[in-house]
């Protein structure tokens, strides 16, 4: 599964994608995120404030409780600030 | 198609835009362009300003809302172009044109789209000062700004 | 003064005028370009389209709408320019550009300025079609509209 | 004093401008467009339908019971159709 981040998560974690393999007991994006954070402090710390990170599967934008079911990318970013 | 979105990283001409817009208008009444520029005041002065962004997401949601904005004002056409990449203070980041029989909707299309577009397309600013580079927080005033297109 | 009214018989080029008018638009964020167009539709066709007007009070009132406009909307600028005479489909008879900080101020300013100007700017449209000569009907949903902005 | 008409009522009277002059007791718009249309059957026709005709004094729209006093230029004209 390959995982991007954009603004400061990319920054804070000092990379913009890398491919993860998560176990098969994670299926939505909240359990991602947890066992991302069970396993590096830097995402332990960059997830602190869950509801600050916003996600995309697949480019579609999607709540935290979604299915990973078939999802080949996660991307991983703060609140948007274009325009 | 009726909608086109742009994503560049090059300047763009905003008169030369909206001319460009305005070479297909038959039947049709109004046009609104609206035009974001970089902005740095006195009290918060800003030496460049830094987009990222998300390409194919950013493609994909602009699109939705200009669709969403057409078969609700009913207009015929909307073009919205957005840079990325670095830009310096008074340069155009972002133009949204709107074309339609009649004004109010022409107003409301390019609006419509600049309220999704400011919350829920994936750009990110990086302002540079004197005193450094920083992420520009989201605004909750933004996400109320959304509010008014609730039917 | 931060408010420019031209009534020009001749015709304007839209995105020359939206590029003159962002030459000056230090600590600005946001502007807004609205024209409007001889519409000529299938159902309605018109030849042409003459305007007639009452110079010395289009120009005042235009003014007024302008200048209340940049004080409820804190506008930094507005340019109107508005034709009178003959034109054809397709051509622009007006424009309402509007800058601000924000953007909704930029899109209310505009809007607020069309809508005073479509009922209360004394210009008189006469329409020209295969079967002659009519003057175009006020329309009630151009009173209507002035509503919204009321307090 | 000067009368300007504007458009339809223009067309209608077949001219831009005159120059009249009001009795004393003429002293409103509404008293004025009564005086001219009872000395002139074009007016009665034209000031027929009384809520269409629209009034500038000096260049400032008014309504029908405006004080004509100190006036120097009175225009009539139909509801507005710019824009």
């Amino acid at each position: 599964m390959k995982v991007l981040y954009f603004a400061w998560l990319r920054e804070r974690l000092n990379r913009g994608e890398e491919t993860v393999s998560p176990p098969a007991e994670v299926t939505t994006v909240a359990d991602l995120m947890d066992w991302m954070a069970s396993a590096d402090e830097g995402f332990a710390l960059a997830f602190e404030k869950r509801d600050l990170i916003k996600v995309a599967l697949d480019s579609e934008i999607v709540d935290h409780d979604a299915s990973l079911d078939g999802a080949e990318t996660v991307a991983f970013f703060p609140p948007m600030t274009g325009g | 198609m009726a909608v086109t979105v742009r994503l560049q990283a090059e300047p763009f001409d905003p008169g030369a835009e909206t001319n460009a817009f305005l070479t297909d208008t038959e039947g049709m009444g109004a046009a609104v362009t609206f035009t974001g520029l970089v902005r740095s005041t006195p009290g918060d002065p800003v030496q460049s300003l830094t987009l990222e962004h998300y390409p194919d997401l950013a493609q994909k949601q602009i699109e939705r809302f200009a669709e969403q904005a057409i078969k609700r004002f009913e207009l015929r056409n909307i073009i919205v172009i957005h840079r990325f990449g670095r830009m310096l203070p008074g340069e155009p980041i972002v133009q949204v044109m709107a074309l339609a029989a009649h004004r109010q909707a022409a107003f409301d299309g390019a609006n419509f789209v600049m309220d999704w577009l400011k919350t829920d397309a994936p750009f990110w600013k990086k302002e540079e000062t004197s005193e450094g580079q920083n992420w520009v927080e989201a605004r909750a005033a933004d996400d109320a700004a959304k509010e008014k297109w609730r039917k």
